[in-house]
């Protein structure tokens, strides 16, 4: 029995995972570009929405709030700054975004203290759902519901229209995309946005569960990087599968094996490259 | 090539850096720790700059050599030397599994490899808290004796450190002068070519990471023996990413950059941090602008100011540099 | 011994389920010119990349003077005396011309450049064989050049420098005119029929120039099979390699 | 009357290499020119500059008399210069029908319905990868993406290189088609008997320049030249 | 008087633990201010950057010692970087006062120059599971929440002790590390083993990110909440009322406590910075002010002097009546338990909570390990 709990709980964090990963994802597949500023996007995602709810916003405008100041954020900084480092080696990828974070962090840090802060669950989604042994946060069946339908329609966007067909086509060769007409630098700020952008959201949906602190990107990162390395870069069900799997193993590890509960995430990461070079569902 | 980046002048620079350092610096203890991530960062470069890996799993050295003087020399009595070959030897043990595991992957999976090393070994430290000390770690390491007078004076012990970065250093140049190294550049060039004309790439790879393994435990075991104890966060990600934001810095192009890189960060961050809490900041924009305006790091600068000085003179051989 | 220095049976490559090569049988003679022609995405390339061992057979056997090397690493074939040039020019391009091909004659004996504290410089023999192979490549003047700096015409010498340095029995020659200029693929003309005095030499080529002038022995492939294989002459009188590859038009390749 | 393209003394490097050395070629419409030239004399390289994939140093683009010189590639792509790469510039991960529905543009007067009834090959393989497609059937992808984009100008680098007769006659007698739609075409092509049975002019290009300009016909009774420039004995 | 009083304050200002150096280093200010003001002695602070790193802060301190000539440090907020630097500062003949969790602090690896504010997990435990277990008699089934490390497991120890004692059933306990965020897990473990009361083991960012997670699961209704070892004012501020509302905090200190000096205190920071001072401000205050003190009384900061000044030193401290026990430098004060009040009924916006009850419990010194060294 309480394995179903971990299971759920696990299918619950595994979908934020998911959103976390994917965006980060999704940039590395398009742009061959090592985003080590990923994880603060999800803190400024949070951080707005702890901010924006303090103000008097409701919790459903801030989330979709939070989520375009991300992306819009995001996009800036690749228009000015990020793309004139795509064409170097990836060392000066991962110094630009470790350089980011750290402003982002800090930044974060100057603007709302060190301290953090709570962000309460939004209206109606407060309570619990109490079926005899079973209880969950009504918040929490939200966010695995809400995840749910976005992925479905992330991946609809994706694979089923012309807008993905275009994003992935701008993944395999930008130039054979300007060859159609296509402006691909614009494509790839709109990407690295949205990408961002889904991380922001990853962190507005999180702000409720787990609060906000400065150094939560950080952590964010190491999970979307596992996740991403064991489903593949740049594929979606990749993030998918990954982002659940990892959810899943470690919510079951705390009863099964607490201590080890992260040890093993990383030894089964260390695994999948080792057997599966490409991730589990990565492109050959 | 430039006359700075021949062996002896690469020798002599960091000679004279370790005879300088004690006139510009007040800290020995800081004037040491540059030595020793001098070093270390030396060792990073080594894989990074000579070999074209990205090992974002150097703390993991940095730390097993930490832990291997910490637990022989607080729980046995074992002579110093006879540590630190010790914890260089464990530490090339231990890079040549981490690299023989590792470089079976290319560009970011490889990247990404190492860094669920460096993590997966931060777990091992902290869940065997037995042998570790775990998050306390384990306490009151003492510094080497010569002649029965234990080194606590922060530049005795630092001279004890400079003689050994300056012989590590020379180590080090002679590795990048040999055929070895040489082999070393021609696989970060093009390893498909430098197997097609016979080099077994992933040999000279792992030889490289034992080398670089081996160098940086030995600077972790003389770290713990500087400040006294063998913590956990040697061993964290965290040292995995400043060794390796160091030897960005300082420019992957020459081994005396690495001296650069280690004294700058280490400075910076003694200077900034005590100005301003939020000095993270200032040190994420300096990676923003060394990526973009200063790729070849320090070194580089060094390099640009070098020729304008000593090349104005003679004629200009192509009309424009390039950049 | 045999006269034949290098022979394959049943050769076959796949990438994936694709079949890049099958049943190639292929008999090189000692000291001859063989030359291999075929249409793009034939299957040449690789039949090289199966030579060398940068791909592993699916399938037959391949001997180097009668040794069954099928499942020799390919650093280790360059030992047993095979060497190749590239289609596409892979050098080291930020390295000297003279480092490149000291590392090409090093790569012979790769085990004495993993001792990390000999120096490059007293491996005379490497260093003499060096330059040999500048001299003969007319290439001494811009010896102490980076390989990326040089010519497209030189880089492509350089190329065939790399495998000569190798001091193969077998030489392996991808394309080594393309890029050429007219008189540099002259000169390249001369060299490969020299080679052929004291090394065993294959070649892929599209230049019908050099291949019917200077082979001793042209094999055409198609489709990853052997096609047809003959003498210069009757090879180009083939009404099959007219249709697959020469062409019912003209000729296939210009140049 | 305007050229349709028209390319004045175009001079584009690689890095340090100095490829194209004052190209000046025109394009009339309707018509098909050919370029011609050695491996390695910048025929590539001129239609990159065209489009804009390479950014010229020196030189002026026109295209039907606007001036599109130091445009980026989208802008003159979108402008309607299309040009069929070398390598066919499939997008592998995508099924063919996602291929052509990104080329798809609104105003061309090609639809993919028409596509489908010039290639019905790649009608049966819609559903298939681009990367699973034989050659030929990615030569024919190629040229209907180009299609659907609505042209005003075609370039088509070596599209039949490599492909069986059988194929190249068929595509040869697509390219007639299309110029019959009235699109002028430039031909980058190493297989003479194409160029002659297609071309209504051509150009011979040598080291990056322009070194020989004919008519199909004074071409064709001039073997001198063909023989001088292009060292073919038939 | 002799020559100006100098006093390190070795704490986190920069990385994750910044919160804290903030305040500890006012703190620290405030008191060396008082001293000056009430002896007449120069004294200077001198902020040092830990970074939440003990190399980092071994070497500031070494640095301290060996350059500025600085004896007395204040601070070191994280166990593993206080228990570094007390190694430091004793070989450096200084003396130093933390408020760091850690039980080795005066327990095996006590030293002459070492003291400590703060209560070791034995009083902690026994001052808030104790009066817990007695004012709720039916609580019988305990489930506890516990960071795998030695502080963790010291606690963890105590509390297991006190319910073997009074026969409580401790039905069951979850490890975690010290890098977990995500609680969720162990919750559903606690759940399962239906607990009357859940008693949280972990501490800072950790402790409230588990409360808040077992708030939403509804836990607050069905069980009792406590926080053994909670930080106090800077937690509750994180945390807001609503989560903190009905739950036990186990606590070092609390502004609204009521002593003359801890009255004082709150009065001059209210007058000059406009808070409540909280734990890192009030303990970093406190053993600077001690120090400081002592080397006054002893008429200098040298080591020896300051630690035979403090060893056995009664006075009045912000928690009332306390003691400096000279065997193993730990200070014998009181422990706070803590409830949280509903917001409704907060007299001002720090008023988060009130006090329940207050006590000293503490092992005696060979019991925790100390053997002082000569
Ligand atoms: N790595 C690979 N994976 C999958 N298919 C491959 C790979 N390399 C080559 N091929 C395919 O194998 C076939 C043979 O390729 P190969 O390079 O041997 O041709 P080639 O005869 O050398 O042609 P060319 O004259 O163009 O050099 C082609 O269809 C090619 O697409
Ligand atoms: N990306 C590149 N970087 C550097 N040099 C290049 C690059 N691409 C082509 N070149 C060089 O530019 C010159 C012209 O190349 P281009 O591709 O235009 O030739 P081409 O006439 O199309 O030849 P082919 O018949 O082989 O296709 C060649 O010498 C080639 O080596
Ligand atoms: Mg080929
Ligand atoms: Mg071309």
């Amino acid at each position: 029995m309480i394995y179903l709990f971990q299971v759920l709980n696990g299918i619950g964090l595994g979908m934020l995972y998911f959103l976390l990963a994917v965006g980060l994802s999704v940039i590395f597949g398009l742009l061959q570009f090592v985003n080590f500023a990923h994880g603060a996007f999800y803190l400024l995602g949070a951080y707005l929405t702890y901010d924006l709810t303090t103000r008097g916003f409701g919790f459903w405008a801030a989330m979709p709030l939070a989520t375009l100041i991300v992306a819009g954020i995001a996009a800036l900084i690749e228009a000015v700054l990020l793309h004139r480092i795509y064409k170097l080696p990836h060392t000066f990828h991962i110094l630009v975004t470790v350089g980011l974070a750290l402003v982002v962090q800090e930044l974060v840090i100057i603007a709302w203290g060190p301290l953090g802060g709570s962000v309460p669950a939004p209206e109606g989604l407060q309570g619990v759902v109490i079926l005899g042994d079973f209880i969950y946060p009504q918040y929490r069946l939200f966010t695995i519901g809400f995840t749910a339908v976005l992925a479905g329609l992330l991946w609809w966007l994706l694979e089923g229209t012309r807008l993905g067909a275009i994003v992935r086509g701008g993944s395999e060769s930008p130039a054979n995309m300007a060859l159609l007409g296509y402006n691909t630098l614009r494509i790839n700020t709109a990407v690295f946005g949205f990408g961002a952008g889904l991380a922001g959201l990853a962190g507005a949906l999180a702000a409720p569960i787990r609060g906000v602190e400065p150094f939560m990107g950080i952590e964010a990162l190491s999970v979307a990087f596992v996740v991403v390395v064991i489903g593949g870069m740049g594929s979606y069900t990749g993030a998918l599968v990954a982002g659940l799997l990892v959810g899943v193993v470690q919510s079951v590890m705390t009863t099964l094996w607490p201590e080890g509960a992260r040890l093993m995430i990383y030894v089964g990461m260390a695994l999948v490259i080792a057997l599966m070079p490409r991730g589990l569902l990565g492109r050959a | 090539m430039n006359p700075l980046d021949k062996p002896w002048a690469q020798l002599a620079l960091a000679l004279l850096a370790v005879l300088v350092l004690p006139l510009f610096l007040k800290s020995g203890i800081l004037a040491t720790e540059i030595l020793i991530f001098a070093m270390v960062v030396a060792a990073c470069n080594l894989l990074l700059g000579y070999t074209g890996l990205l090992s974002f799993g150097q703390g993991i050295f940095f730390g097993i050599g930490t832990y291997a003087a910490g637990i022989c020399l607080t729980r046995w009595q074992i002579p110093v030397p006879l540590v630190l070959a010790g914890a260089a030897v464990l530490g090339a043990a231990t890079a040549t599994l981490v690299g023989w595991l590792s470089i079976r992957r290319q560009g970011v999976y490889f990247v990404m490899l190492t860094l669920a090393f460096s993590q997966l070994f931060y777990f091992v430290a902290y869940t065997f808290s037995g042998v570790t000390g775990g998050d306390n770690g384990l306490l009151g390491v003492p510094r080497p004796s010569i002649a029965g007078t234990a080194l606590n004076a922060p530049w005795s012990y630092y001279t004890f450190v400079a003689v050994c970065f300056v012989a590590v250093f020379a180590i080090l140049v002679v590795v990048t002068q040999s055929t070895f190294g040489r082999t070393l550049l021609a696989i970060r060039e093009n390893e498909g070519r430098a197997a097609a004309i016979g080099f077994p790439t992933r040999l000279f790879k792992i030889e490289a990471f034992a080398i670089s393994g081996a160098v940086t435990a030995f600077g972790g075991a003389l770290h713990a023996m500087l400040i006294g104890v063998a913590p956990l966060s040697n061993i964290e990600y965290h040292t995995s990413e400043l060794i390796l934001i160091m030897t960005i810095i300082g420019g992957s192009s020459s081994l005396f950059g690495s001296m650069l890189g280690a004294g700058f960060y280490l400075l910076l961050a003694d200077a900034l941090s005590t100005v301003w809490p939020r000095w993270l900041l200032l040190l994420g924009l300096v990676l923003v602008a060394v990526a973009l305006f200063l790729q070849r790091g320090l070194w580089g600068l060094v390099e640009r100011g070098y020729d304008l000085v000593f090349r104005r003179q003679r004629a200009p051989e192509t009309p424009a540099e390039e950049h | 011994m045999t006269d034949i220095a290098l022979q394959t049976r049943g050769l076959g490559v796949k990438y994936g389920t694709f079949h890049a090569l099958a049943d190639v049988d292929l008999q090189i003679r000692r000291n001859s010119v063989h030359s291999i022609i075929g249409p793009n995405g034939a299957g040449k390339t690789t039949l090289f990349h199966a030579l060398t061992g940068r791909v592993r057979a699916s399938s037959g056997r391949i001997e180097l003077d009668g040794r069954d090397i099928t499942d020799t690493s390919d650093d280790d074939r360059v030992r047993l005396g095979i060497a190749r040039s590239f289609q596409v020019t892979s050098l080291f391009p930020n390295l000297t011309l003279r480092e490149n091909l000291r590392l090409a004659a090093q790569g012979r004996t790769p085990w004495a450049a993993l001792v990390p504290w000999r120096r490059a410089e007293t491996n005379t023999e490497a260093l003499a064989i060096v330059d040999e192979v500048t001299a003969r490549l007319e290439l001494g003047p811009v010896a102490n050049r980076l390989a990326g700096e040089l010519s497209h015409g030189q880089q492509r010498r350089l190329e065939v420098g790399m495998a000569m340095a190798a001091r193969p029995r077998v030489i392996l020659l991808d394309e080594p005119t393309s890029g050429m200029g007219i008189d540099d693929i002259e000169a390249m003309k001369q060299l490969i029929r020299d080679l052929g005095r004291d090394h065993t030499v294959l070649f892929i080529e599209h230049n019908m120039g050099i291949v019917m002038n200077i082979s001793d022995m042209v094999t055409v492939m198609r489709l990853g099979r052997k096609l047809v294989e003959g003498p210069p002459a009757q090879v180009r009188d083939d009404p099959e390699v007219q249709r697959a590859y020469l062409g019912n038009m003209i000729t296939g390749d210009i140049a | 009357m305007t050229a349709a393209l028209k390319l004045t003394d175009l001079h584009a490097y690689y890095g340090k290499s100095h490829i194209l050395q004052g190209v000046t070629l025109e394009v009339g419409p309707g018509e098909i020119v050919t370029l011609l030239g050695r491996n390695g004399a910048g025929k590539s390289t001129t239609l990159k500059t065209a489009v804009g994939l390479i950014t010229p140093r020196q030189g002026r683009v026109e295209l039907a008399g606007r001036d599109m010189t130091g445009q980026p590639a989208h802008r003159i792509a979108a402008a309607g210069l299309s040009l069929v790469p070398e390598d066919r510039g499939i997008f592998q991960l995508l099924t063919v029908e996602e291929n052509l529905r990104i080329a798809e543009k609104r105003g061309s007067p090609w639809s993919l319905g028409d596509i489908y009834r010039i290639f019905p090959r790649l009608e049966e393989r819609r559903k298939n990868g681009g990367g699973q497609l034989s050659g030929g059937e990615q030569q024919m992808l190629s040229i209907a993406r180009a299609l659907l984009n609505g042209p005003k100008v075609l370039m088509l680098d070596e599209p039949v290189e490599g492909l069986a007769p059988i194929i190249v006659e068929e595509i040869v007698a697509q390219i007639r088609l299309i110029r019959e739609a009235g699109v002028p075409i430039l031909l980058v092509e190493q297989n003479l008997a194409v160029c002659s049975q297609l071309a209504d002019r051509h150009y011979i290009l040598e080291l990056g320049r322009i070194v020989h300009c004919a008519s199909a016909a004074e071409f064709r009774s001039d073997p001198d030249t063909i023989d001088r420039y292009l060292g073919v004995k038939a | 008087q002799g020559a100006a009083l100098k006093i390190g304050v070795p704490v986190p200002i920069s990385g994750a633990f910044a919160a804290n150096g903030k305040f500890a280093t006012i703190g620290a200010l405030m008191a060396a201010e008082e001293v000056a003001a009430a002896h007449g002695v120069e004294v200077s602070t001198l902020d040092l950057d830990t970074e939440g790193k003990p190399a980092t802060a071994v070497r500031k301190v070494q640095d301290a010692l060996a350059q500025d000539g600085v004896k007395l440090f204040a601070g070191g907020i994280l166990s593993s970087e206080s228990l570094a630097m007390g190694k430091e500062i004793e070989r450096g003949g200084g003396a130093f006062m933390t408020t760091a969790g850690a039980d080795e602090i005066t327990g095996v690896d006590c030293n002459k120059a070492t003291f400590r504010w703060s209560v070791p997990t034995y009083g902690a435990i026994n001052e808030t599971v104790r009066p817990i277990i007695d004012a709720l008699p039916d609580a019988k089934k305990w489930y506890t929440i516990t960071p795998q490390y030695v502080f963790g497991d010291g606690l963890l120890n105590a509390a297991k002790a006190v319910f073997q004692e009074k026969g409580i059933e401790h039905v069951g306990n979850s490890y975690h590390s010290l890098t977990d965020k995500e609680f969720s897990g162990y919750l559903t473990n606690a759940i399962a083993a239906q607990p009357d009361v859940l008693l949280l083991l972990n501490f800072g960012a950790q402790s409230s990110d588990t409360l808040r997670q077992a708030v939403s699961f509804g836990l607050k209704q069905r069980m009792t909440i406590v926080v053994a070892w909670a930080s106090g004012l800077e937690q509750f501020e994180a945390l807001g009322p609503d989560i903190c509302e009905g739950v036990y905090f186990g606590a070092q200190y609390w502004h609204g406590a009521d002593s003359t000096l801890n009255r004082e205190l709150v009065k001059k920071v209210q007058e000059k910075h406009g808070f409540n001072p909280n734990y890192s401000f009030a303990g970093s205050y406190i053993c600077a002010k001690l120090l400081l003190e002592a080397a006054v009384k002893a008429g200098s900061p040298d080591g020896a002097g300051v630690a035979a000044a403090l060893g056995g030193l009664k006075y009045q401290g912000l928690t009332g009546e306390e003691e400096i026990r000279a065997a193993d430098h730990q200070v014998i004060k009181d422990y706070y338990l803590l409830k949280g009040k509903p917001k409704a009924d907060m007299a001002d916006k720090d008023d988060y909570a009130e006090i329940i009850s207050a006590g000293k419990s503490f092992l005696s010194p060979e019991d925790a390990g100390c053997k002082m060294p000569a």
